[in-house]
């Protein structure tokens, strides 16, 4: 599974993106955030308020209850602020 | 179907106008929304981030949203990325109908999601050497949510 | 202060737009409407009568209003009179401003106010040799109502 | 009195200006209307149905019952069609 992080999720993470392999039982997008912040403390601190972050899953917005695959591509970012 | 764009190099918005009406006589009125960095409070410069790939994805998808609803000749969306000074563009959005209601309505709507739905970042670099990431405002949302969807 | 220009002469929109903002960077948004002539049912030409002198106040007033509804740093309305062929702009309307909601909803009144209240009367002339003058429109009358104002 | 047509109120008057004196009498648009509509055929035609007319007096569009002096511009329209 490749994750990728923008903005300041990957000021804090310390890497723009990065291969993973959680376990079978994290199977939504909630689940791969508490298994993420576990990594070390750069990820912990970006998955601190995950009220403040915001995913896509295969490059489309992703709400927390959104299952997850060993194939996809998942990205975590604040809230977007373009135009 | 739209013409998306994304990149860091300035855009020609005279000329990305032109291209809408050139050749054809159905185009009754072009609207458009020129976005352009603001030097607010010793701001430097703004750098903007983007998801390569999800970001035309997102934007053709409102594009093409905007065609649903509104019946227009044609729609142009240019955004860029990286860094930008006070008093350069950031983002054109134009949309061409035959009737004005159409263009007006559906540019407004463009750019409302685009503030909203496309994955872009900000960061504000100060003179002083400080940076902040500019935090998402309640009231894009509100103004996106003035065209909501079943979707929204 | 608006710019108000009435001409025969074609304009250069792109030109027009970066004089909005150039040397300043407090603009965060221009909104434009560009009024093209369409070629419809073999129209040949448009041909737009005016009446100089109102014409002018008239377009000031109006721009004077949406200065007084809307924060703008900056206001052009180009009118074109005379013979203008299918394709050829008739209008341009710009409205700069710190924020996209007050660029975007005060050239939507500007175009909108403009169609009813501005004295322009267009002449179709086709292929035919035939010609007729436009006739106004209930929908520019609705269109301008939204914007209801004490004086309207 | 200074008084003006155009577009199609223009072609029917046959003139796109002309001066007139009305007598005293004659205080307002409504009022004018009628004292212009029997001056010649061309005016009869352009002043049949007044209601698709519109005014202005001295540049400002102005309703029937506005008053008119000696040197007033008027001019008399179909109702606008610009933008």
């Amino acid at each position: 599974m490749r994750v990728l992080y923008f903005a300041w999720v990957r000021q804090k993470v310390g890497v723009a993106e990065e291969e993973v392999a959680p376990p079978a039982e994290v199977r939504d997008v909630a689940a791969l955030v508490r298994w993420l912040a576990e990594r070390s403390p750069g990820h912990a601190a970006a998955f601190a308020d995950p009220r403040q972050l915001r995913a896509a899953v295969n490059q489309d917005f992703a709400t927390p209850d959104h299952p997850i695959a060993a194939n996809d591509e998942v990205a975590f970012f604040p809230p977007v602020t373009g135009g | 179907m739209a013409k998306v764009l994304v990149q860091e190099a300035p855009f020609d918005a005279g000329a990305e106008t032109a291209a809408l009406s050139a050749g054809r006589a159905d185009v009754g009125g072009i609207a458009s929304f020129l976005g352009i960095c603001r030097g607010d409070d010793g701001l430097a410069a703004m750098v903007l981030e983007h998801y390569p790939g999800m970001t035309e994805r997102a934007i053709a998808r409102i594009a093409a949203e905007a065609e649903q609803r509104w019946p227009l000749t044609g729609c142009t969306v240019i955004h860029r990325v990286g860094r930008i000074l006070p008093g350069e563009p950031i983002v054109l959005v134009l949309t061409a109908s035959a009737h004005r209601a159409a263009a007006l309505e559906s540019c407004a709507f463009l750019i409302d999601w685009l503030k909203t739905r496309a994955p872009f970042w900000k960061r504000e670099e100060f003179a002083a050497g400080t940076h902040r990431w500019v935090e998402a405002r309640a009231e894009d949302d509100a103004a996106a949510a003035r065209w909501a969807a079943p979707d929204a």
